[in-house]
């Protein structure tokens, strides 16, 4: 086939992540940041243990009261535009992100303001200590400050930079329509090149996974992610793919209602987490690709406690819910029914239910609709399955951002308050030494997991069909897809012709 | 005078535009959900949330909503795109030219199918023939698009590999978008082969897209052919010595204006309808846009979706009543009487 | 009491096409006294069933008014124009489209007395009626589309004169029907008018029929009144070519007579139309 | 001229014992009844008879112009059999041998079409260049009366009055010289004088292309100043087929006196009642 | 001015003018024709289509909400006739545990709006000309939205449910049936019978219901039939959209939607339920198809 051998030294993409924006203040969405991650750096990163390590800061230090942090930045880094990378687009970066206050400024809403003695230092003041706060700086693309500001306009570049970059990334973009594909270019010139990275790396957008891996067969697009595991099951038949099984941050839950309904009473909630049939979620469900949960968050996050998973004991439930006094009654649960993974999941937790003698009805929402709810608690439903995860692999963000009671209304899915846990997560986070918030963030996961908001019902692993010629993908715990820069053309397929 | 016609029509037509528009913005006013919270984004604080909702302007009153949407719509601004923080003008820009090619390629497909086997069922009418078009056309209505879009795609893309599977263009012949028309784009670069492949990949998109409305079509030309087929002046025209292919190509230039009503109708419709086939097909037009606003509670790209296929069927209608005005020489004299 | 039992004086009537209106009627004048047969004629589009619409109350006259019994009817008088409602029957032109396909024709003869008579005199009223027509009780359960026209319009004959109106309009009652059917018709209106005392306006194109049936005649032309008088007056002294005209047109069923009539009004048409 | 028509000496069109059934549930139910019918060049014969006695039926099966009866029996139309004849030959026979025109000219033109292309068809389908079409077109309906027809051949229909219609259609069936112009009813939707016109230009052409002309009307007064022959028809047969003058003057048979009675006539006696033939329906005293 | 059509005018344009004499009633008069003649066939399969989909529930020969996630993936065998879902569950009894409530709320939604658009057209005709005109104005402006997106807004207001989805797709629909009902009281209030009712002192209120409406009735009934085979599609697709009826009821659109992503490695889960909706719809339009031929012969021709 032409198609293919046109495209030696060329990566092809399948996922059905169509970035809404290129513009890198938008890589919250999961779905952006896969494509923006090919063209722009972070200040720092972390490897697939779970360890900071240095990008364009190659050294940091944080204040004694944990309010400041400085940067020394990597000297010899040219964006793609040619400008020079200095101290002045790490602050154009931070101010543009706090006066735009969406998208990753939650990650950096601590950030107040960023000064720099010379170009390759920078000073951040926070309004709160954060002792975090360095490691929420590896979801931050470094902007070209010369370049956006040319394409400013009134909306701080947002609209030009919606499909087009300002980086100094490994790729830079030649082509993006929206929607559809982008196109990437090795750029040489990077600070991490690597010739292993094949010259060109396309993303093509494709809705669904039975196109993908239609596509897959026949030729257009070498790499699959965000495949349905069936398609990955009958892939991994054909000896020209590879599947490779990566780890993710994602975990499935389920929040419970604390305040309102059924839920509110613990005994009830116990016996929702013994009647979920872990093992057929992992099994059948994620098709092998996961594991039972183990802990409130993924084994890759640091801080985290283990946490035996329940496991499944229909008798023990059906006396808790007896001892309630709850047989035959009604509960219900939100459920996004565009994931699949969710939407089968309410359907085995509504089947489990009934068996424990409780009737569980679901209630589809879109993510806006979820967010009204969670806005006015008291609409929210008894059950809601989630997916959630650290934005890097610190725990305290996460654990606050869940389980405080400040954050009721907001993104505390299980009306949860428990004021010990509230200064144990708060303590944490303002403290100073490293040591001393993660054994606090330990403490407040134990109390959590003793009252029961949540059940934790698996953690995801990423199947990542590949063809033959390549290689990686690679784990990074700041990524929930890939990172698409660990994609490489293997060395013994470089020449190889195309497959049959 | 045809140039009154059209402007009486015009206006009419902005009215019903204008209608659409107001009556949508309210309707999605009653949708629950927080499109502040949702263009802050998820890990948003509460600030952030606050923020964003002034910036929306959803901390006004309805009424003031509405007034300062109509007051950038007669600007010609559509607002932001609380999903994509673009505006949306821009965005439907880029969108709506690959939806409108596939959408013609669907009308012409459906008017050309639709006419050809209105009239084989109608020239053969009570006859085999005519069975065998008539349940053709109840399964071209019956078959779910949606369905219809997985299945062929699965089975002459997948399985036969007779059209490509999805997208827009093939990977190694992407045009740089001019007009957003693949196939306009490939033509403008005077790439022979990229206009093919740009037009075959739209190609079963469109085959999908114009079942149910061949359907249609085919079933009005049928009846309006019976119709003409046993008018006086068909019999006299036979009388007269004409044969089955010249009367029925008489026939049916008079039954083509009520078919290019129900034709101009569609055009909004099948716009409408990209909404079930594009995300299948990897199309990135109008539909699976008004797909992702939609289920992202992206109020003022649902609204800016609205008033563009609305637009597409006020132009449409527009279009074939000029047209009708041209074909049909009643109305030609009627319109100049009433321009005058 | 008046010794004229309809008057119209001065109906106008345009109607607008877009932009442009077109007088469709213009000051009709004519009066019909009781016990006579008025015949309305002239050639299509003349105006003849506009001017009978106005009169009905179907359509608003521009100007003009028409006077019953010696009551005016205007737009507003609600009572007059029920009580003139009541006091006509109506034929329609077309026998196939003037009788609802969906009801036998006992409902529909009966239809102008429900909820003024008693149901029990309902029946007997209808039959009466139908022999009256020459039709017979074995019709009554049956739909309109299982008879002809002739016996269709006898229904629509029977319904109009139901409520035993004082005044019967025919509009072209006979003008879709062949001749053998044409003159059970016209035999039937004659004689219904002269047992029942009825005062009829006809309306029809054929000046034959329409010498056969009136005692009184309005030519319309182009929607004026060209010519009106008595029978005789018109017909043995036309007083306008319009009229003299119409009637030459006539053909005559004497092979002889009408080619000689044939031969001369070519020979008149020819000179005109070379002087012309 | 190039559609020169060889004329069978003594007959235009022989009939012999045609028969037309109609298909009904109980299977074929007969409408005409043996008909026998000969027409010589030049003459022109009406068909007369009550409504739905036939005379539509009869005329259209010259041409095989009926949709779904079943025809039997013999039609030779200048001495080429019909009956039984291929679609093709059918084609160039109609409106070349034979002419029809229809009641009603106001859908009898297709309503798109300009008046020009729909006179010049029946050339246009026999492969006439465009511009020898046009000019017989215009020439034509001059003949007919159609004023400043040059400029009228754009017009459409939709612009002409009744009787001017009737002239374009008659143009129309004209137009390849046919031998005989089979007219049905083609005035009856006319007001009196545009009939009166209409047959003018009818008796004219007819008479100086000495073609024959079967006219079917209602009206005995047409009869009587057009037709040399009469054939009255009553119910799907033939009763009688006579000189007009003979007719009318001596009618053979009671329907036939009875039609003629049934007339109001324009200068008859005015106290009398009008003859009815009585309505065979009613007489049947059943209508199924 | 010209007013925009509905996507049904044919029988605006040509069936109208040619209403049909009828024998005795409507029903009659439709069983009567029914028992022989083209529709005999259509009508018997949509009789059958409807006793099988009412009884559906109860032929199904598993649980059709009972979630086995050991057995999931089966492909069409003896015990699973259409296999089991990416859930386990038996697509066979899903189809039909799926189909009352499909056909019924289908017919429901015709029902309801064809009530609604011929309510509507009464109105518009009652009304004084002015009056009813802006009304059909309004009519026409409604059917400038897409019936689809009329119908996705309703369900997003009124959330996810079987009844929103009858709610909106009647609300879609009403406005084409308006039009063409609008067409055809029209053109039957203007044949001279109507007008000699008028004329004997018949009130308007009842020459709409004795005179006007039985001879429409013809029209809506070819047009109902027909749009049910449309509505069906239309359930179908808000399911597949997601806003149909909420899980886990079984849902033609939503059993295609939840298997699109298993086509290539399980395509039974969506080939039954498509072929379902497909059955019915074509059976439902044949059926409008034959009762026009049998109601209104004159268009089919002789
Ligand atoms: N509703 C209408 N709208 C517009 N023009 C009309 C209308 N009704 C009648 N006319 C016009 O008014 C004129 C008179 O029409 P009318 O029907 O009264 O004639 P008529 O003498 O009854 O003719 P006919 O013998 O054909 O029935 C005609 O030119 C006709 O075109
Ligand atoms: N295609 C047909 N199928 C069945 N019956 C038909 C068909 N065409 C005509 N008829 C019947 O044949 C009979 C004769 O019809 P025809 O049209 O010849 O009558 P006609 O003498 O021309 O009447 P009119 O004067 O009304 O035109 C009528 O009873 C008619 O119902
Ligand atoms: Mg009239
Ligand atoms: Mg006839």
């Amino acid at each position: 086939q032409t198609r293919h051998s046109q495209r030696m030294n060329k990566i092809v993409v399948g996922s059905n992540t169509a970035p809404q924006s290129l513009d890198p203040i938008m890589t919250s969405d999961v779905q952006n940041e896969l494509t923006v991650a090919s063209a722009y750096d972070k200040l720092v990163d972390f490897d697939e243990k779970g360890n900071l390590r240095p990008a364009l800061a190659t050294a940091w230090r944080i204040g004694e009261d944990g309010r400041s942090v400085t940067l020394t930045l990597r000297r010899n880094v040219t964006f793609h535009s040619g400008n020079a990378f200095t101290a002045k687009d790490v602050i154009y970066t931070l101010d543009r992100i706090k006066t735009l206050g969406m998208g990753t400024a939650a990650f950096v809403s601590e950030y107040m303001q960023a000064t720099s003695s010379s170009p390759l230092d920078v000073t951040i003041q926070l309004a709160r200590p954060n002792v975090t706060f360095i490691s929420a700086l590896s979801k931050i693309y470094i902007l070209d400050s010369a370049l956006v500001q040319q394409h400013a306009g009134s909306d701080h570049g947002q609209s030009w930079l919606a499909s087009h970059e300002a980086g100094s990334g490994v790729y830079r973009l030649s082509m993006y329509i929206p929607g559809q594909r982008s196109t990437f270019t090795r750029y040489d010139k990077s600070w991490r090149n690597d010739p292993a990275r094949p010259d060109k790396l396309s993303f093509l957008y494709l809705p669904n996974s039975s196109t993908i891996s239609q596509e897959l067969q026949a030729g257009t697009v070498d790499v699959g992610i965000t495949l349905a595991i069936p398609d990955v099951l009958q892939l991994e038949q054909i000896p020209d793919f590879r599947v490779a099984r990566l780890p993710t941050p994602l975990q499935t839950y389920a929040f419970l209602n604390m305040r309102n309904g059924l839920t509110s009473d613990r005994r009830i909630r116990r016996a929702i987490a013994l009647a979920y049939d872990y093992e057929g979620h992992v099994e059948t469900i994620l098709d092998g690709y996961g594991s039972v949960a183990s802990g409130i968050a993924a084994p890759s996050v640091k801080c985290r406690i283990e946490l035996p998973s329940p496991g499944r004991d229909l008798a023990a439930a059906r006396r808790l819910v007896k001892a309630a006094g709850a047989q035959g009654k009604a509960l219900s649960m939100a459920y996004n029914p565009a994931f699949a993974e969710h939407r089968r999941a309410a359907l085995a937790l509504q089947s489990g239910l009934q068996q424990i003698g409780l009737k569980l009805s679901l209630q589809p929402v879109t993510f806006p609709q979820y967010m009204a709810m969670l806005g006015n608690p008291d609409s929210l439903p008894e059950i809601s399955i989630l997916w959630d995860f650290p934005n890097y692999p610190e725990i305290g963000p996460m654990l606050s951002r869940i389980f405080d009671s400040a954050h009721i209304g907001m993104t505390n899915y299980s009306i949860y308050s428990n004021p010990k846990v509230d200064s144990l997560l708060r303590a944490g986070l303002n403290a100073s030494d490293a040591h001393k918030a993660c054994s606090d963030f330990k403490s407040a996961q134990a109390l959590i997991a003793k009252d029961q908001p949540l059940i934790n019902i698996a953690d995801s692993q990423i199947a990542v069909v590949t063809g033959a010629q390549v290689g990686g993908p690679e784990f990074r715990p700041t990524f929930q897809l890939i990172d698409p820069t660990t994609l490489t053309i293997t060395a013994n397929t470089r020449t190889q012709v195309a497959r049959k | 005078m045809a140039g009154r016609f059209a402007v009486r029509h015009l206006w009419f037509l902005l009215q019903t535009v204008f209608w659409v528009v107001t009556l949508v913005f309210f309707l999605t006013k009653l949708i629950p959900g927080d499109p502040a919270r949702v263009a802050a984004g998820r890990f948003a604080t509460p600030d952030q949330v606050e923020h964003m909702r002034t910036v929306l302007h959803l901390d006004q009153p309805v009424v003031m909503q509405y007034a300062g949407f109509l007051g950038q719509m007669v600007r010609g601004d559509l607002g932001r795109s609380t999903t994509t923080h673009q505006p949306i003008l821009s965005d439907l820009a880029t969108r709506l030219p690959m939806t409108l090619q596939v959408v013609a390629i669907g009308m012409a497909m459906t008017a050309l199918v639709g006419i050809g086997l209105g009239t084989i069922a109608a020239s053969a009418r009570q006859k085999k023939g005519d069975l065998t078009v008539r349940i053709l056309l109840a399964l071209a209505g019956g078959i779910p698009i949606f369905w219809a879009a997985i299945i062929l795609q699965w089975w002459l893309g997948h399985r036969l590999q007779l059209f490509p599977i999805s997208g827009a263009t093939s990977y190694a012949l992407a045009m740089p978008a001019r007009t957003g028309a693949t196939v306009i784009d490939a033509a403008l670069a005077g790439n022979g082969e990229a206009v093919w492949d740009a037009f075959i990949h739209l190609l079963l998109p469109a085959i999908c897209l114009s079942l149910p409305f061949i359907a249609v079509v085919g079933r009005n030309v049928r009846s309006s052919m019976i119709g003409a087929l046993s008018s006086d002046y068909v019999l006299f025209s036979i009388a007269c010595g004409a044969g089955p292919v010249r009367v029925a190509f008489h026939a049916l230039r008079a039954t083509i204006a009520p078919t290019l009503t129900i034709l101009g109708m569609q055009c909004g419709w099948m716009t409408s309808a990209s909404l079930l086939i594009e995300t299948t097909f990897g199309i990135p037009g109008i539909g699976a846009y008004l797909a992702a606003a939609a289920v992202n509670q992206d109020i003022f790209a649902v609204l800016g979706c609205v008033l563009v296929i609305g637009t597409v069927f006020a132009c449409a209608n527009l279009i074939v009543d000029l047209l009708q005005i041209w074909l049909d020489p009643r109305l030609r004299s009627t319109a100049a009487s009433q321009g005058a | 009491m008046t010794d004229l039992l309809l008057q119209a004086e001065g109906l106008t009537k345009s109607f607008r096409k877009g932009r442009t209106s077109r007088l469709a009627i213009s000051d009709i004048s004519f009066s019909i006294a009781p016990n006579t047969i008025l015949g309305l004629v002239g050639e299509s589009g003349s105006g003849k069933s506009t001017t009978v619409r106005c009169l009905l109350g179907l359509e608003r006259p521009d100007s003009g008014t028409v006077t019953y019994d010696g009551h005016e009817l205007t737009a507003g008088d609600q009572a007059a124009w029920r009580r003139f409602h009541d006091d006509i029957g109506m034929v329609f032109q077309d026998p196939y489209s003037s009788l609802n396909p969906r009801m036998t024709v006992e409902r529909i003869i009966c239809e102008p007395l429900v909820g003024r008579t008693a149901p029990r005199d309902l029946r007997e009223r209808c039959v009466e009626m139908l022999e009256l027509v020459g039709l017979s009780a074995d019709h009554l359960g049956r739909h309109p589309r299982s008879f002809s026209g002739g016996q269709r319009q006898r229904i629509a004959i029977a319904r109009a004169l139901i409520a035993r109106p004082r005044l019967l309009i025919c509009d072209e009652p006979v003008s879709a029907l062949d001749v053998s059917i044409q003159a059970q018709v016209l035999n039937l209106l004659k004689s219904m008018q002269e047992t029942l005392g009825l005062t009829v306006l006809f309306i029809a194109h054929n000046l034959a029929v329409v010498r056969y049936m009136c005692d009184h005649i309005v030519v319309l032309e182009k929607g004026r009144v060209a010519e009106q008088g008595s029978r005789e007056a018109i017909f043995e002294a036309p007083a306008t070519d319009y009229t003299r005209s119409l009637l030459e047109a006539v053909p005559r069923t004497d092979p002889e007579l009408e080619r000689a009539r044939r031969a001369a009004r070519r020979n008149t048409l020819s000179t005109s139309r070379s002087s012309s | 001229m190039t559609l020169k028509i060889s004329r069978s000496p003594n007959r235009v069109l022989s009939i012999r014992d045609l028969r037309i059934d109609a298909p009904s549930p109980e299977g074929w139910r007969p409408l005409v009844h043996g008909i026998d019918l000969d027409i010589a060049p030049g003459e022109r014969i009406a068909l007369v008879g009550e409504s739905g006695s036939g005379k539509s039926i009869t005329s259209r099966a010259i041409l095989q112009l009926n949709r779904g009866l079943r025809t039997s029996g013999s039609i030779v139309l200048c001495g080429q059999q019909i009956c039984g004849l291929g679609a093709r030959k059918l084609q160039q026979i109609r409106g070349s041998m034979a002419a029809m025109v229809f009641q009603d000219p106001m859908v009898a033109l297709n309503p798109v079409r300009t008046i020009g292309a729909q006179v010049m068809e029946p050339l246009r389908i026999r492969g006439v260049p465009p511009k020898t079409a046009r000019a017989r077109a215009i020439e034509l309906l001059e003949r007919l009366g159609v004023r400043d027809a040059e400029a009228r051949m754009n017009a459409y229909p939709h612009e002409f009055s009744g009787g001017m219609r009737q002239r374009v259609v008659l143009a129309a069936a004209l137009i390849c010289q046919p031998s005989l112009l089979i007219a049905d009813e083609p005035t009856t939707a006319l007001d009196v004088r545009a009939q009166e016109q209409v047959l003018d230009v009818l008796d004219d052409y007819a008479r100086d292309m000495q073609m024959s002309v079967l006219l079917i009307t209602h009206d005995l007064g047409i009869v009587a100043g057009f037709a040399e022959r009469v054939a009255v028809i009553y119910r799907g047969h033939l009763l009688e087929d006579r000189p007009v003058d003979d007719l009318f003057a001596n009618p053979g048979e009671d329907y036939t006196r009875a039609l003629l009675a049934a007339l109001p006539q324009i200068d008859g006696p005015l106290d009398q009642r009008l003859s009815t033939v009585g309505d065979p329906r009613v007489a049947q005293g059943a209508c199924s | 001015m010209t007013v925009l059509p509905s996507a049904s005018s044919e029988f605006a344009s040509t069936e109208s003018k040619r209403i049909r004499p009828a024998t005795s009633g409507p029903l009659g008069r439709l069983t009567a024709r029914l028992r022989t003649g083209p529709a005999t066939l259509p009508a018997a399969s949509v009789g059958v289509l409807l006793v099988v989909s009412l009884l559906g529930p109860f032929l199904a020969p598993h649980d059709p909400y009972l979630v086995d996630l050991g057995n999931a993936f089966v492909a069409p065998e003896s015990g699973h006739w259409m296999g089991t879902d990416d859930l386990g569950r038996d697509v066979f009894s899903r189809v039909l545990t799926a189909a009352p409530l499909t056909l019924l709320s289908a017919i429901a939604v015709v029902i309801a709006s064809n009530l609604f658009g011929v309510a509507f057209a009464c109105l518009a005709s009652l009304l004084p000309a002015w009056a009813g005109s802006r009304l059909m104005r309004l009519c026409d402006v409604a059917l400038a939205i897409p019936p689809i997106i009329v119908a996705m807004a309703i369900v997003a207001v009124m959330g996810p449910s079987l009844m929103a989805v009858m709610i909106a797709l009647s609300a879609a629909m009403w406005p084409g049936t308006a039009r063409l009902m609008h067409t055809v009281l029209r053109e039957t209030s203007r044949t001279s019978y109507v007008e000699a009712a008028g004329l004997m002192g018949v009130t308007p209120g009842r020459i709409l219901l004795r005179h006007i409406l039985p001879n429409s009735l013809d029209a809506i009934l070819v047009h109902a039939s027909l749009e049910v085979s449309g509505v069906i599609v239309m359930i179908a697709g808000l399911s597949f959209l997601g806003i149909g009826a909420p899980a886990p009821s079984a849902d033609w659109g939503s059993m295609i939607a939840d298997g699109r992503d298993f086509v290539t490695t399980a395509w039974w889960i969506t080939a039954f339920p498509g072929l379902a909706i497909t059955v019915s719809a074509v059976l439902f339009s044949l059926l409008g198809d034959a009762l026009r031929v049998h109601l209104d012969p004159s268009l089919e021709g002789k």
